[in-house]
């Protein structure tokens, strides 16, 4: 057999993602002739593991689906089985899940951007976007108890009311992230380099984005309005003003662009929430005492959110028992780092690869939930 | 004979103790950039130790062997044909014996050892780095040697000691007398000592690992050291071509540690480049620099 | 050729952090503090404890198991059962539903999260008989 | 020149046997030795048609490293020829020598051309009777046809302008007419120079006549192609010195100077962007064949004394590095039977000795000290300098930059990475026939590197030959110019010395922290198991990526070739006239050819 082209393997661990995948990749030279996606490093079988909990406990483990932003699954999670059974959620209650929303979609701004920063091997932007996150997760840490898994967006309402001085410091948080912003485009987003490397390349073209059934940024990039916030307001974002960015580059800089202009926006909703959070203590609806009590009607209810990365929908069946029938997990990186990738990455080449990866948002385990 | 082997072996010791201690300033200093605290001062002597120390090494056959030995061959040979200090008998090494084109030649030799020893171990990322180093190569050395020849056709002579004993004051400096060409080298010294933009050779992310993914222990510790070596070899020839050369050794510490601050903040400023468009560069800008340079001279011969 | 003299100037301007102090802690010098809700090891109130077992019912991991106390001193009145939960960390996800659940509160989350042992077995854990946080001579550097 | 005729002769009629071929051509190698022992002036002039013109042998100082470099080179090659050739190709090979030992010895047009066209068919024959190509009818219509119509227009217009300067001069003798053509300033001579350095530019394959080498050089015998190379192509060097040198050491010529040394620079960057998209070992070679010629001509064409020598050094070294590689790949084609970077790979430890001599073949041909290759473009570079060609520098580094890539690929598809189609439990070393002559060429190569004194005294013998002032030769260790020198046996030495150290300092190491020698499938690889059958061999992709460099791109994406063949069909029906006259049997269309052109060229010469 003669041999034209090498085949190696990209990842599992690396720089370009979140999480562990690799992608076997077929050379020629640098230029890659075939991508083929290799997942199931991270499968837990969530799906199967949720069916078999009683709803209040799979809610602890739903959050674990995505590593970088597990609010958008607690929050479908929550809003499924409050649709199933019926329960009003106090408002307070809401305006606390949007602000958690909207903290955890700047957090994975901010980690997007350490990779897209390390995947072209600048290193000072992962460290400085990173550094940052962690003040986000300090945030978290005082509101939930936890820094990553927050498991704080339970059916029903939420755990915690807000610490003292909570809003305090986040409009603090949120000013100083804001006198950041300039130093990270100068940093990156308008750095000749970057801006060389990443225009043009990795390019979705409106048609393709349909037909694929991309969603979120990668598909506001491409010159679509669409947002799940606006388009199907859930929780309080109807009561907030915000607009949704678009580019209509479709390439690796436009979705930078577009994730760049999102981290304004949801600093601009976190100030309205500030604002205008409620000042009564109701946070939970009427619950059920015991765990084991939980009954789901029957029925099925698809819910959606707009997570960092795009439309993140849950499909859950009830059966009358108090464990969940079905629930079907859909996140949007099954979409754009499986079949999208595979297409986009034929005839790139190499020195790419991670840079295309990460500007989808690629997320594996919820691929493999 | 004896003086001059005291006297390579000063030259080995004195690179290898600047090297370390300017790559510690360097990931300090790139630390302080990333808002973090960094390593302490001699964190690479303790990971070059800690190297050397290991129980074994994977090896794949003789060729692999002898890839880290020619690497480091090439470093201190040409190491040996670079005058560190003028008006001194002291650390000059072989230079009287060859002359600026043999040193750019020789620094290539090491490399190819590199190369080969890449090549047997049979990662294919290792060959890939070494691919998009050679390519990259055509993107440096094409304006370094424009900016060189500038230097040897004006001083009239291809010795590096003749070249640095000729800039005997501070406007005699090549830098200021041929600024034109110091501008270019700039240019390929960035690439040659591996700094963003165009370090693509050896980006872990890129491509897995560059051209060192299959070394490990004792030759990865000579390849670590080598590298520093390389590096102060570079800079010490910098210094000597284009900032007057230097009298003592502190002086050539001063100098080249302006080079190597040079360096450091270009690297840490920038992303680096894919291969082709990084040699696309360096035949863009600096070329057109250089010819405009060159015309300028003989326009008016 | 277009030079981006803007764009150079503002990658360069980030390295004015060179001469800032860093933003990080100097950590092993330097502790953080944990935030007061942080959900950290499990402490048991034993005076409190009731040995109801819902905790144990809860938990989705099944990591906590109703054992009996090494004395019977760490036993109170009310304990009708005359166990108490024990934890195996292997397992355990840190939800808190069990401190949630707990009808005495008794079951609480500390703020200690840093323990390091060798000994695979010192992760299964009895809250209120012992303290974990505080075995500092097993902790490794 | 006796000894020409001769093994003219014993070739033609009487070889059969391989030791002939050996003894004649250590004969004419030996009698070309004794010349320099003892200058001997054989100059032998034979009457034709009394009192009309004579057609004179003389051999000049340059003729004679000429000729010196074809006999060791045929002597070489016909010893690793050993027992593969029918006795057709011998007796073609020694017309062949013949037919360049005419034209080296020349002295007037009529054998000039002769010897010219003689070298010319018995190669096409050589090359296309006895191909190796996989396909020869297929393949070599092309090539062949390619190479004849260019041979063809060369030979028309050496031949016109031959006649021409007859015409002016009245005089058959080659010393007269380049004494006119320098004679005569402005267009007049420029035109007749033009058209006939385009002749010799094709015969040393420069740009735009490279062509017809790769597929020549492909195509041809493997050890013909080593002979083409290190000896054939360098007739268009001889004939340019005998025609031009002192025209371009001329001040009033100082344009056409440059514009020959950009040509050279041109040609070296096409050729070597075009070696590294190659992904068979003899067309890569041959490529780099081309690159190496133009750096030659880009010397000459700086004139001065540092610059012939480093255009001489180049040459030879080019002579025995071509050699060297040839014979290897020769060899490994042999044992393998395969010819591709894609269908090679891993052979390193069964076929050290191939590796070694690859090896130092590269390093030579990319030009590193401490080997001979470097020297001869230290002089090229040094005379640049000194003569303040600063952008020709620049254009010549550039290739010989980029001649890095392709020397890299040669090694590591050969011989590194994983084996592919050969299996290297069943490879074996080149055979013997193969290693004799590269392990002189081998100690050669080295030789020169620690002594690149020794090639300055012949070279200043034709320095001052050609009325030029000699190089300084202090030592057989260096090389000395007036901006600079360097020592050939320091550097050697120096290099030797410190590897030595380190590799006793890893060794020592060695007893600490012992080398575990993994399985070459045992590599790092992303966490994943490699297995014997993934493809992990980056033959064929190394150097794919270079044609994205934008000027790289430009010269590969575009074809010469094609453009010619465009142009050629075009022509088709005078060429294919022309293709009528060789009627499938070499010698009676060679013998035809001859005499129609000796009738030509006497009808010509008694009109004029």
């Amino acid at each position: 057999m003669a041999q034209d082209i090498i085949t190696i393997f990209h990842g599992p661990q690396h720089p370009g993602i979140t999480g562990n995948m690799s992608v076997e990749l077929d050379l020629l030279g640098e230029t890659i002739k075939r991508a083929e996606t290799h997942v199931g490093y991270l499968h837990r079988g969530f799906e199967k593991m949720i069916e078999r909990r009683t709803v209040l406990q799979a809610f602890t483990i739903v959050c674990r689906i995505c590593v970088p932003e597990p609010d958008p699954n607690e929050e479908n999670f929550a809003r499924g089985v409050e649709e199933l059974m019926g329960l009003e959620v106090p408002e307070k209650a809401k305006w606390l899940r949007t602000m958690v929303l909207e903290m955890a979609r700047l957090q994975a701004q901010m980690l997007w951007f350490a990779g897209q920063g390390g995947s072209l091997g600048h290193y000072i932007s992962p460290q400085w976007a990173v550094a940052d996150r962690d003040l986000i997760l300090d945030l978290f840490e005082e509101l939930t108890g936890g820094r990553v898994y927050h498991m704080y967006i339970t059916p029903g309402g939420v755990r915690r009311d807000l610490p003292e001085g909570f809003l305090g410091r986040l409009g603090h948080f949120l000013d100083y992230l804001e006198s950041r912003l300039p130093e990270y485009d100068n940093m990156l987003l308008r750095n000749p380099v970057f801006l060389e490397r990443a225009r043009g390349v990795g390019i979705i073209d409106p048609a393709t984005a349909r037909e694929y059934g991309v969603v979120g940024p990668n598909l506001r990039a491409c010159g679509f309005m669409n947002d799940i916030r606006k388009d199907e307001p859930y929780e309080m974002y109807g009561e907030v003003d915000f607009i949704v960015p678009t580019e209509t580059s479709g390439d690796v800089y436009g979705r930078a662009m577009v994730r760049r202009a999102e981290i304004e926006q949801s600093i601009s909703i976190l100030r309205q929430i500030i604002r205008r959070m409620p000042a009564e203590k109701e946070i939970m609806a009427v619950l059920p005492k015991n765990h084991r009590k939980w009954e789901v009607p029957k029925g099925d209810t698809l819910v959606k959110t707009e997570s960092a990365r795009g439309e993140y929908s849950y499909y859950m069946v009830g059966d009358g028992t108090d464990k969940l029938r079905r629930v079907q997990v859909k996140g949007p990186s099954a979409v754009h780092a499986i079949t999208l990738l595979e297409e986009m990455l034929v005839d790139s080449q190499l020195s790419d690869v991670a840079m295309i990866m990460n500007s989808l948002g690629t997320n594996p385990p919820e691929i493999e939930r | 004979m004896l003086f001059t082997i005291f006297n390579s072996l000063l030259a080995v010791l004195l690179t290898y103790s600047m090297g370390m201690l300017y790559y510690g300033f360097y990931r300090i200093g790139n630390a302080r950039i990333h808002r973090r605290v960094g390593p302490p001062l001699w964190q690479n002597v303790i990971d070059n130790i800690k190297l050397f120390a290991k129980r074994e090494a994977p090896g794949h056959g003789i060729m692999f062997h002898l890839g880290p030995v020619i690497m480091t061959a090439g470093t201190i040979t040409s190491m040996l044909f670079v005058p560190f200090l003028k008006d001194s008998a002291w650390l000059q090494g072989f230079s009287s014996y060859g002359n600026l084109i043999l040193l750019i030649y020789l620094m290539v030799v090491g490399p190819l050892g590199n190369a080969l020893a890449v090549g047997v171990s049979g990662v294919p990322f290792g060959v890939m780095g070494v691919t998009r180093g050679l390519t990259r190569l055509i993107g440096l050395e094409v304006p370094f040697f424009l900016s060189v020849a500038l230097l040897m056709s004006g001083s009239g002579t291809i010795s590096i000691s003749e070249i640095m004993m000729a800039q005997d004051s501070f406007s005699n400096w090549n830098m200021m007398a041929h600024p034109a060409a110091f501008i270019v080298s700039l240019f390929s010294f960035v690439g040659m000592m591996g700094a963003s933009p165009f370090d693509v050779v050896g980006a872990p992310v890129e491509v897995y690992s560059g051209p060192q993914a299959e070394f490990g222990g004792k030759y990865l510790g000579f390849l670590a050291a080598q590298r520093v070596m390389f590096s102060m070899v570079k800079l010490i020839l910098w210094v000597d071509l284009f900032l007057g050369g230097a009298t003592n050794v502190f002086i050539l510490m001063a100098k080249s540690f302006a080079l190597f601050f040079f360096y450091f903040i270009v690297g840490a400023a920038f992303p680096r480049f894919k291969t082709e468009q990084a040699v696309d560069f360096m035949l863009k800008l600096p070329l057109i620099i250089g010819i405009g340079a060159v015309l300028v001279r003989f326009w008016s011969l | 050729m277009k030079i981006d003299i803007k764009g150079i100037w503002g990658a360069l301007s980030s390295l004015k952090y060179l001469f800032q102090p860093p933003g990080t802690l100097r950590y092993p010098d330097v502790k953080k503090e944990a935030a007061d809700g942080y959900r950290g090891f499990h402490d048991n109130d034993l005076s409190k404890c009731i040995g109801c077992g819902m905790c144990e019912d809860i938990c989705m991991n099944l990591a906590i198991d109703m054992v009996k106390p090494k004395s019977e001193a760490y036993l109170n009145a009310k304990n009708g059962s005359g166990l108490i939960p024990r934890l195996d960390y292997g397992r355990c996800c840190w939800c808190s539903l069990c401190t949630d659940v707990c009808p005495v509160n008794s079951l609480k989350l500390t703020k200690n999260y840093v323990y390091v042992s060798e000994d695979m077995n010192r992760f299964i854990y009895t809250p209120g008989e012992e303290k974990l946080g505080k075995r500092e001579k097993e902790t490794v550097k | 020149m006796v000894s020409a005729l001769a093994v003219f002769f014993l070739g033609t009629h009487k070889i059969i046997r391989e030791l002939l071929s050996i003894v004649s051509l250590a004969l004419l190698t030996g009698l070309l030795l004794m010349r320099i022992v003892s200058p001997v002036s054989d100059d032998f002039t034979w009457q034709y048609m009394p009192g009309f013109f004579t057609l004179s042998f003389s051999l000049s100082s340059f003729g004679l490293l000429f000729a010196l470099i074809a006999a060791i080179s045929g002597l070489l090659k016909s010893f690793a020829s050993w027992g593969i050739n029918s006795k057709g190709y011998h007796a073609l090979f020694h017309l062949m020598m013949g037919g360049l030992m005419i034209l080296l010895s020349a002295g007037d047009y009529i054998s000039f051309f002769l010897g010219w066209e003689i070298m010319t068919w018995s190669s096409f024959m050589l090359f296309n009777n006895f191909s190796s190509a996989d396909d020869p009818i297929e393949k070599s219509q092309d090539t062949g046809f390619l190479f004849i119509t260019l041979s063809l227009i060369s030979a028309l217009l050496m031949l016109g302008v031959l006649f021409f300067l007859y015409n002016r001069t009245g005089s058959m003798n080659i010393a007269d007419g380049v004494a006119w053509l320098h004679g005569v300033k402005g267009l007049p001579s420029w035109i007749p120079g033009l058209l006939l350095m385009s002749a010799f530019f094709l015969k040393s394959g420069l740009l735009p006549f490279h062509v017809w080498v790769p597929g020549t050089y492909r195509e041809a015998p493997h050890t013909f192609t080593a002979f083409l190379s290190a000896a054939l192509s360098k007739v268009g060097i001889y004939a340019f010195i005998l025609f031009f040198l002192p025209f371009s050491l001329n001040e009033g010529s100082g344009q056409i100077s440059y514009l020959i040394a950009w040509i050279g620079a041109i040609t070296a960057t096409v050729a070597t962007f075009k070696a590294i998209e190659q992904n068979d070992m003899k067309g890569l070679l041959a490529y780099s064949s081309i690159g190496q010629m133009a750096y030659v001509f880009t010397a000459m064409a700086v004139g001065s004394s540092l610059a012939m020598g480093g255009a001489l050094f180049q040459m030879v070294n080019h002579s025995l590095i071509k050699l060297l590689l040839f014979f290897i790949v020769a060899g490994i084609i042999e044992r393998t039977g395969k010819t591709r970077f894609d269908q090679l790979g891993g052979l390193i430890y069964k076929m050290p000795f191939s590796f070694i001599g690859v090896l130092v073949g590269i390093i030579a041909l990319a030009g590193m000290p401490p080997l001979s290759g470097f020297y001869g473009k230290w002089m090229i570079y040094t005379s640049l300098i000194e003569k303040g060609w600063l952008l020709v520098l620049t254009g010549i580094v550039l290739p010989s930059t980029a001649a890095f890539i392709y020397c890299y690929k040669l090694i590591y598809g050969i011989f590194l990475g994983h084996p592919t189609e050969v299996n290297p439990e069943e490879a074996k070393e080149i055979s013997p026939r193969y290693r004799v002559p590269s392990g002189l060429l081998m100690a050669s190569i080295v030789l020169l590197g620690l002594f690149p004194g020794l090639i300055l005294k012949p070279v200043n013998v034709l320095l001052s030959d050609l009325g030029m002032e000699t190089l300084a030769l202090t030592s057989q260790g260096s090389l000395n110019a007036a901006s600079g020198s360097v020592s050939g046996f320091m550097v050697m030495n120096v290099f030797g010395g410190v590897f030595a150290v380190i590799l006793i300092l890893l060794s020592l190491f060695g007893k600490k922290a012992p080398t575990r020698n993994l399985h070459r499938l045992d590599i790092a690889y992303a966490g994943e198991l490699p297995t014997e059958q993934t493809p992990l061999h980056y033959g064929r992709g190394l150097g794919h990526e270079v044609k994205r460099v934008a000027i790289a791109g430009a010269i590969v994406k575009r074809s010469l070739t094609e453009k010619y063949m465009k142009i050629g069909n075009q022509l088709g029906g005078i060429l294919e006239h022309v293709r009528g006259f060789y009627p499938g049997n070499g010698q009676v269309s060679l013998i035809m050819t001859m005499v129609g052109a000796a009738a030509v060229a006497l009808l010509i010469g008694l009109k004029g």
